[in-house]
């Protein structure tokens, strides 16, 4: 087998090193009676050859290529440049593990000294980490952040994140000393109404999280809702669930926001079935000691020269054990490098067209269907590549089963997550939507009038 | 002159770009978000061309050891080979669907995740798998959370989980946030669990024993099928961090061991590329009892159909987005079909036959702490030698070798931990066992020279300390970097 | 334009400091009426996301992809595998130009030593170089080193190489003062008759180039045919389209020839529509000074240390000019180190296994449809993976035609070379043939009955 | 300790082997060829694992400059930056038929063929084109046997073809082959062909002149109409060597100047990757006299079907296998049409641009034997200086910069031939400036630091002609290395 590099000549060189006939002899700690149990149960081994094959068969079960599609709710269709997929997949990016030894990681550690930059530049916040596994457990310690650092049990939450990561959080916190609060969204607007907000907030919340845009692509009023939970002493905290609204709206920090966390699968990851995505959590410069995960920080060496390390490591587990801000070991590294590369390809100019162009060719339908009967844009402004639309003659299943059948995958039904928008779906556009595919979609849904 | 490439924002020029692409034109183009909710410029985010972009990531990569370039023998990592046609298969692009596509459109992917959930249940002899975990850790915190769940349907989650002196760091950290205090339980002189030890830390309020199996020296906790039975007389139950797998692939299954719940690390025995730190993947299994208090998606086949159910009434809730990491998942697949049924076996079995020529060779000239029967990997203290563990892992950086774990174990005084997997020739293991005897000879000799190492490599020793103090952890616009 | 660094920033700070206003004042040595015509023919920028799918459309209108080939003659189909694309694809490899600066360019130059030693093993020759453009040149420049090394005029050429080396060989001897005698084969052997090829040669003949396989599939007694050659003071030159005849079959060395040259394309590069391919050309020691091309040799540098460096440069043009053993300059050096890639992989028994997985495809055809009436195997011993298919009972053309039907393309019209064969296909098989196509062919011949 | 890897022979061990194939199985095989036919070893060839193929060519890539890694301004060689979407549409699978496949299953390689003529065609004013030579000599070599096949249809091929003394030398090789004999003419103090210089040297054997345009100094040969007429006048015919394009893309058609038969290095101008040598691509374009004389095969259109010929009654036979270089040529027009009409032009203004921002800012430092304007590049001497141009050149590669091209053109003392490409950031530029600014002024103060340059590179200065003496030109067992 071409992955064991040693020969059988080897094997019986090496035995006859250590002293036994028979390599079981090195597994008579394990219980005899348990021990080399039958493997008739796996295939044979494919080679190489029927490796890839046989995996394209799998691709062939999946029909999903053969739809338009405008899915999004946490996960989009980006275009990914040939030279992003080909610089991160170097061995020397992909291969390595976590830069343990600085001197022969310098490739990682600077690329991840950029990244973090980069991201603190997008939300205006002062310290990013090096990545977290993705955009709902980075809201999960986004929240536990929050409490940490003010040691408050009280946590309030917007109802219009997106549904998983405010699962993923009650998932977290189910078994630790913190409180959560929902805060109801305005279905009128779809939005956080700050009056209420204030209303519920009290000095006992170490934060509220929101999500902007929320899951419905409208974006919140941040600094309204900054302003008030700093009124409480407590943390704002911003999940964004499309890093491609970063360029295009006013960011976090600008707004007061002290923590941003979210997914940034957009900057170069493909779909990829929903993973691996990339998580992150950026936060003002006081939070830093209270961080979860990985940071890289810039350091010296022994002639002066600049260099990279991992650094305050005291507040990881393999040190503090469980007394860690986070148990996080193994994170999304490599997807981060990604995103680095992505986003210096791109650049200021890339990012802006871009974002620029997903919110255009989302206001495109938008206005186009505005006269139709059939459907309705819910939320009509302050989006930015994601729309609610409003079913209105028909059961949204329906709806979505009809554009089905002319290879059209219209959204994502809003009735799995919300009673009530039972009958909205969520249909997202980015720059990789033509605009004949645009028309076709409009068309097809001018049809169902 | 640095060879480190300048970084980028010191690079930047306004106007450029490396991306090019063909933008829908519209007849009137609206921007319908209010003018306050707009961002005008991206401050100092740079700006690069194509080429520039590419110079600056290849010479950035230049930097890096890898797998791909050399031994890397990082214990408790399982730096094994990563196969290239496993990225050929990661990148068919009728695998990569959106998550929420209707079920109907990605049964293909629906089966592979079933697959390997089968495949990961028939080696561990586990009931049931969930496979959204995104890393080792991620699947303890998970595992810890279904035990809870699980103990308190049965009226009393207790408060107590038990982990030897030896465990990864993650394995306190999990339990922790999975609600419990945790109590360390000393290792015996063999290294492992000693059952009477184990005793007097039993009460009623005792969760759980999150052992490592085998243990983070390498070393086979011999006693599990006791300890399990301890442990379950005592209503408590088994978590086993299954992290170092690689040591028996194919020659038991956990779960015919009496282990309740097992996290798996894919990227470590399932040869995924560690990608610089991750993504991962760390699938738990469960016993039948404990099974519907897994996660959420869960996956059933019903009328030769996949269905995805993304409710259920006892489990612990979602964890992670989507499906995990799933090109993950389709990785590890590719590397168990690689294997075949013949070839299973034979990863754990060289993977321990290279650990123990390695310790044969070396237990000569490094002090073992402990002496029982060597796994996976091997584990040497730094006592009595002149230098330190972490001086002769940085003179090796000089030798194109990632040098061992480092002082983890915390028993293990300077603890340098091998492991050197099965995709390491016997000329890969030889050069190295030279290179510790040589270094080992330059430690008496002159012994400075070791602690000034590394000199081969693109830049010397570098100052964590100044790093912690200063905290540089990003770019600023004239400052210095 | 991102392939364009220059700012316009930049662009105007730069004409400043040479001192023009417009760059067309530097194309001023341009006579005016003919500078900057027209580019209106030209289509407007493709968008990288445009242009992948401009590319796939030609693919589209390739259909030969749903058709199971057994086309070899000269290009033959073989297994790559993921590790050779991914390792060749490197930039560092990929774009940098010929070693002329060899303390950076080790990689490259270490990889052309080890692939030059290859060659020579797998030849039993001495020295190879590190490249030539394909097959046929190569052959031409092997003829040329025979003439050039024994100062002879003549050079004896069997009929039955490859048709398109003859036709280069022509080509390239046309207008120099070499004489070309064709040595007609044997039809019914589809090989050189050792005592005719006596017969016909003489003291001024510098050499005789012969293929083995050859263009038929058949494996020439080229031990005998060098030891004729040889006796009136000639090289032998041995022509080879397939190198992966060589594991396989007696090697060129050790049957006494004096040359090999020929076509590696097998060796890990794709059929690519022809090209680039991979000629190679290996010969004893004494002929080294006259060898063309780039040859890597073996050196120290300052400290001592092993090094290499492209070596004997004074055959060559950029030094000897009119009088350079040849006039190539930029060669085939990245299929060499793909090749070079592609024999490590593989090693010793990489390549036997494959290359009598090739054999016994064939021999496994050519054992079942030995009982059909409609077909003959021409030569039924002694090839590789190649063979003579007589169509009986209709015209070869029809036949062809029947079987591109059921999707097979069964093989290539001799008659498009050769009027002894105009009823003959060349059909070739290697270890990428499944049982199961193979089967499916006789089935398909046996239909044809 | 060297850095390089050792040879693989000396890392083989049999048995080994990084391939998996399924082989198909047959009830009984037969092997139809004789015993004394038949190959038992292959001697010493080696045989590594997967693993370690990578690690050698992981690492022996490391030890290679790149244009993906830095400038590499090697004069003549036109080393831009090679797009990495070029690399994918090369590697479309649909595109990668048997050349002998059946012509309707191949159209759309077909099309891209033509495609390609057409533009060049339309780029270079010439009438057609073919595109299978493998590079620019082979390019010359062909288009100086179309030319003597033409002047033999006249009635006389001639004996004799002009070239002047800053050509690259594979034109005089080239014609050489063709069968000619060369006259050298000698450049003037402009550095171009005199008209009467020129005048001189005609007379009724000459068969052609072959100018490089802009020649090899960068500068363009701007009495070319008056050459051309000259030439034509006396029944001779006009080549041009067009490697140098880059210089003139989208400012002038050479086919507008008289220009009978040109060659174009497609690896040159339209960016397709060097490969460390190759392969190429050298099309040659004429004009409509010349056209039947062009090699086979030959693609026509015709009831909107491409049709190959393989046979060309007048042309000069073949010259190559089936198509040329046809990967290049897909990458090539993949390059073509990412530019457009748009952006044509622009390669060749910032190239020029480029080349003269290099010459003001050098020009105060080097000595610049010709004064002429300078298009794609300019061409300094060593003269005056207290080290060799080879020196130079060594001490550039400390700064991660590739030396222009040396020695070349041979009319000037050591030259220093600098082509920075329009690929190339100012920064670059600016880079280059200053590390020669740097190189001189130590050159000045301490010549031997740089004659023993380089101390940065994997390996120190090279002895070539230890080489040349020992002639060690592969790995023998045994022997040493
Ligand atoms: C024994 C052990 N357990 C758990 C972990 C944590 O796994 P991960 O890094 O995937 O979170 C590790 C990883 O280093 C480990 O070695
Ligand atoms: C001016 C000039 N002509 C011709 C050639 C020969 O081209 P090729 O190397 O593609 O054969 C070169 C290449 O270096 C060149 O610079």
């Amino acid at each position: 087998m071409r992955y064991f590099p040693l020969t059988n000549t080897d094997r019986e060189e090496m035995k006859k090193e250590i002293g036994i006939n028979d390599v079981k002899e090195l597994f008579s700690d394990i219980p005899k009676e348990k021990s080399y149990f039958s493997l008739k149960n796996f295939p044979p081994m494919l080679h190489e050859n029927e490796l890839i094959r046989d995996f394209k068969k799998y691709g062939e079960k999946n029909t999903f290529s053969n739809f338009s599609s405008f899915l999004g709710g946490g996960a989009y269709d980006h275009f990914i440049p040939e030279t992003v997929k080909y610089l991160s997949s170097r061995g020397e990016f992909l291969t390595p593990y976590t830069p343990y030894q600085p001197e022969v990681s310098q490739g990682s550690l600077q690329a991840m000294f950029e990244y973090q930059t980069m991201i603190s530049m997008l939300t205006g916040l002062d310290i990013s980490n090096s990545s977290l596994y993705d955009g709902g457990t980075a809201a999960a310690e986004g929240v536990l952040l929050a409490a940490r650092k003010t040691r408050k049990k009280r946590i309030a939450i917007a109802s219009n994140i997106h549904p998983e990561y405010l699962e993923i959080i009650k998932t977290y916190v189910q078994n630790i000393d913190i409180e959560i609060d929902i805060v109801e969204h305005d279905i009128s607007t779809g939005t956080i109404n700050p009056e209420k907000l204030d209303s519920i907030l009290t000095e006992e919340h170490g934060g509220i999280l929101f999500q902007s845009p929320n899951f419905f692509g409208v974006i919140e009023d941040s600094e309204k809702i900054s302003g008030i939970i700093h009124k409480y002493k407590g943390y704002s905290i911003q999940a964004v669930s499309e890093a491609f609204s970063l360029p295009f709206i006013s960011s976090p920090g600008s707004n007061g926001v002290d923590i941003a966390v979210g997914e940034a699968q957009s900057f170069g990851l493909p779909l990829s079935f929903g993973g691996p995505f990339l998580g992150f959590i950026v936060a003002k410069k006081e939070l830093v000691r209270q961080m979860p995960g990985r940071l890289v920080g810039q350091t010296v060496d022994s002639e002066g020269k600049r260099g990279y390390v991992l650094t305050l490591s005291t507040r990881e587990q393999h040190i503090k054990r469980e007394k860690a801000t986070s148990n996080i070991c193994s994170n999304q590294a490599w997807c981060a490098l990604r995103a680095s590369i992505y986003l210096t390809l791109l650049g200021e100019s890339g990012l802006k067209d871009i974002s620029k162009s997903n919110h255009l060719n989302t206001t495109y339908f938008v206005n186009k269907v505005s006269d139709f009967s059939n459907v309705e844009v819910k939320y009509k402004r302050n989006f930015f590549n994601e729309i609610v639309l409003e079913i209105k003659n028909m059961d949204s299943e329906l709806f979505l089963s009809e554009l089905k059948k002319k290879n059209i995958l219209a959204g994502i039904p809003l009735k799995w997550f919300f009673e009530e928008y039972k009958n909205s779906i969520l249909v997202n556009f980015t720059e990789l939507h033509t605009r004949e595919q645009i028309d076709n979609f409009i068309k097809s849904v001018g049809e169902l009038q | 002159m640095n060879v480190l490439p300048e970084l980028i924002f010191n690079k930047s020029k306004k106007g450029k770009t490396g991306i090019s692409f063909s933008f829908n034109s519209f007849e009137n183009n609206t921007i319908a978000v209010d003018k306050k909710n707009r961002r005008d410029d991206l401050g100092d985010f740079p700006s690069l061309s194509e080429v520039e972009t590419v110079r600056h990531y290849s010479n950035l990569a230049r930097l890096n050891h890898s797998v791909d370039h050399g031994f890397y023998p990082l214990g408790s990592c399982t730096m094994k080979y990563n196969p290239k046609i496993n990225e050929a298969v990661a990148n068919i692009e009728k695998l990569s669907a959106h998550p929420y596509s209707p079920n109907d459109l990605v049964q293909g992917n629906l089966e592979i995740i079933k697959t390997l959930e089968k495949y990961l249940m028939e080696l561990t002899g586990m009931d049931a798998y969930t496979l959204t975990p995104a890393a080792g850790a991620h699947g303890e915190f998970a595992g810890m959370m279904v035990i809870r769940k699980f103990l308190s349907s049965r009226g009393n989650p207790r408060k107590i989980v038990l982990i030897p002196d030896s465990a990864h760091g993650t394995n306190p950290a999990s339990a922790h946030f999975a609600g419990y205090e945790i109590r360390e339980i000393e290792s015996n002189k063999e290294g492992i669990i000693d059952p009477e030890i184990l005793k007097k830390h039993l009460n009623e309020d005792v969760a759980a024993l999150m052992m490592t199996n085998p243990n983070t020296l390498g070393i086979f906790e011999k006693n599990i099928k006791e300890i399990s039975d301890i442990i379950h007389e005592n209503g408590s139950l088994l978590y086993m961090d299954g992290a170092n797998m690689n040591a028996f692939m194919g020659i038991v299954r956990p779960g015919d061991l009496g282990v309740d719940v097992i996290h798996l690390n894919l990227h470590k025995t399932f040869s995924t590329p560690h990608g610089g730190g991750g993504p991962g993947s760390g699938p738990i299994g469960v016993s039948n009892e404990l099974k519907e208090f897994l996660p959420v998606p869960v996956i059933s086949e019903k009328d030769s159909m996949y269905h995805v159910n993304y409710f259920s009434k006892d489990g612990i809730g979602r964890i992670k987005n989507f499906y995990g990491n799933f090109l993950v998942l389709v990785r590890a697949l590719a590397y168990l079909k690689s294997l075949g049924h013949e070839n299973i076996r034979k990863v754990a079995e060289d993977a321990v036959l290279n650990a123990n020529y390695l310790r044969k060779k070396l237990e000569p000239l490094l002090n073992l702490p402990f002496k029982s029967k060597t796994l996976h990997e091997v584990v040497f203290s730094d006592e009595g030698l002149k230098v330190k563990t972490l001086d002769i892992a940085k003179r090796l950086l000089d030798y194109n070798i990632h040098p061992f774990t480092v002082y983890f174990p915390l028993i293990i005084h300077g603890a340098m931990m091998i492991e050197p997997t099965e995709t390491e020739s016997k000329e890969t293991l030889d050069e190295f066992i030279n290179a510790m005897k040589e270094i080992l000879k330059e430690s008496e000799e002159n012994p400075d020279f070791i602690t000034n190492s590394p000199y081969k490599t693109p830049v010397s020793r570098l100052d964590e300390v100044y790093a912690a103090r200063n905290l540089i952890l990003r770019w600023e616009k004239g400052e210095q970097n």
